[in-house]
């Protein structure tokens, strides 16, 4: 039997910069809490063969991200001393210069906030089943690819 | 039995659809013959497979429901 | 001769969540930026002898201060490919649950920013001349120590 | 000649002003002799010194118009 808790991190299309401060405000209440880090990733206008990046596409095999995600976020909070935990990714079409992944840890002191936050970045991109379509301007498109 | 088949990301640029659903294969080997049969695209493309959302890494018998999902390399974030 | 820039790092009281994401709005611009990483420091309502944590108040020579900061700054965009680099911490008082250093960095691909924010943090808290005097609920005080 | 002296921190707790100017001081182990005898809890404090903004390991020869600055350890952040 599972136990662990699946959350939604899926939000449609860019997440907003204001959803940001709205969600570092509420964490306010948290006195425990002295760090924070975030992670923002943003949609960069790359050059390809035959165009430019005007937006990426992002497609995920749902189901199995959630879960997959809250193994990850089990895994760290057993490995780290945290407070909170927060994801959220794209799905469907973010413009360039807008956010598509916004990750949030928090915890007493900095460093298993820092850590724990640069280890869940590298287990989103290559842990999680999301695929992402960069669209050109010449409307061509292209599979990103993670490194 | 049926198990359903589900294609993402560029390999839905072979497969033209996301969503198959497949008679009588009893183990994974089975379903790729078929499908490298129905789409020779896909022999040269990179995937992982995943039963019922776990991924594996050798042939896998199949269960009437089951669900396989054929995945290229990640590129989310 | 000096040839590097001196900018102001602090802000008065406590630094506004609606300032992160004013400042990641005004990034949405930079289409070459692929990733941000920040680090926020929030006021902690440790327990101490005699009382908790209310606020700390920040005090800093601030001529020092800023002249290392530039010298940190040149640092990092030496050693790592950043696009962008803020710094604001707060001087005076920074009442619990309230932001009093904000981070932000940010680059082409994630590696970098990540990394330059977090050697940025412990640089900010080793090497800037920043001092914080943590007010207590009964009025006591103490200085605060780094770790 | 005059040097300005700067107090930081838990130190203004032990001189009780931030700010001091000296007169005929050519050196900083003058300076730090003369603080020590006036505010002797100094000799038990840790703090770093700075000429001019510049951190100093070491006994530092003084100019006139010097700032020096008497830090404990930073804690900002």
């Amino acid at each position: 039997m599972k136990e662990k808790k699946i959350r939604n991190i899926f939000t449609e299309g860019a997440i907003p910069a204001q959803q940001i401060a709205d969600d570092i405000q509420k964490h306010a209440t948290q006195t425990q809490i002295g760090a924070h880090s975030i992670f923002l990733g943003q949609v960069r206008a790359d050059r390809k063969d035959g165009g430019t990046v005007n937006a990426i596409e992002y497609t995920a095999y749902t189901e199995m991200a959630l879960e997959k995600m809250a193994e990850i976020r089990e895994t760290l909070f057993a490995k780290y001393a945290l407070t909170c935990m927060h994801v959220f990714h794209s799905l469907g079409r973010v413009a360039v210069g807008e956010i598509c992944l916004f990750v949030f840890v928090s915890s007493q002191h900095r460093k298993a906030a820092i850590d724990a936050c640069e280890e869940l970045v590298e287990a989103i991109k290559f842990q999680l089943p999301i695929w992402g379509k960069e669209i050109l301007d010449n409307e061509d498109s292209t599979w990103k690819e993670n490194k | 039995m049926q198990i359903e088949l589900l294609f993402f990301g560029s390999l839905t640029d072979v497969t033209t659809v996301s969503r198959l659903i497949v008679e009588n294969m009893t183990d994974t080997e089975l379903v790729k013959a078929y499908l490298e049969e129905r789409y020779p695209a896909l022999r040269a493309a990179k995937y992982f497979m995943a039963v019922n959302q776990q991924m594996i890494q050798q042939v896998h018998t199949l269960q009437p429901g089951d669900v396989v999902a054929f995945m290229p390399p990640f590129s989310g974030g």
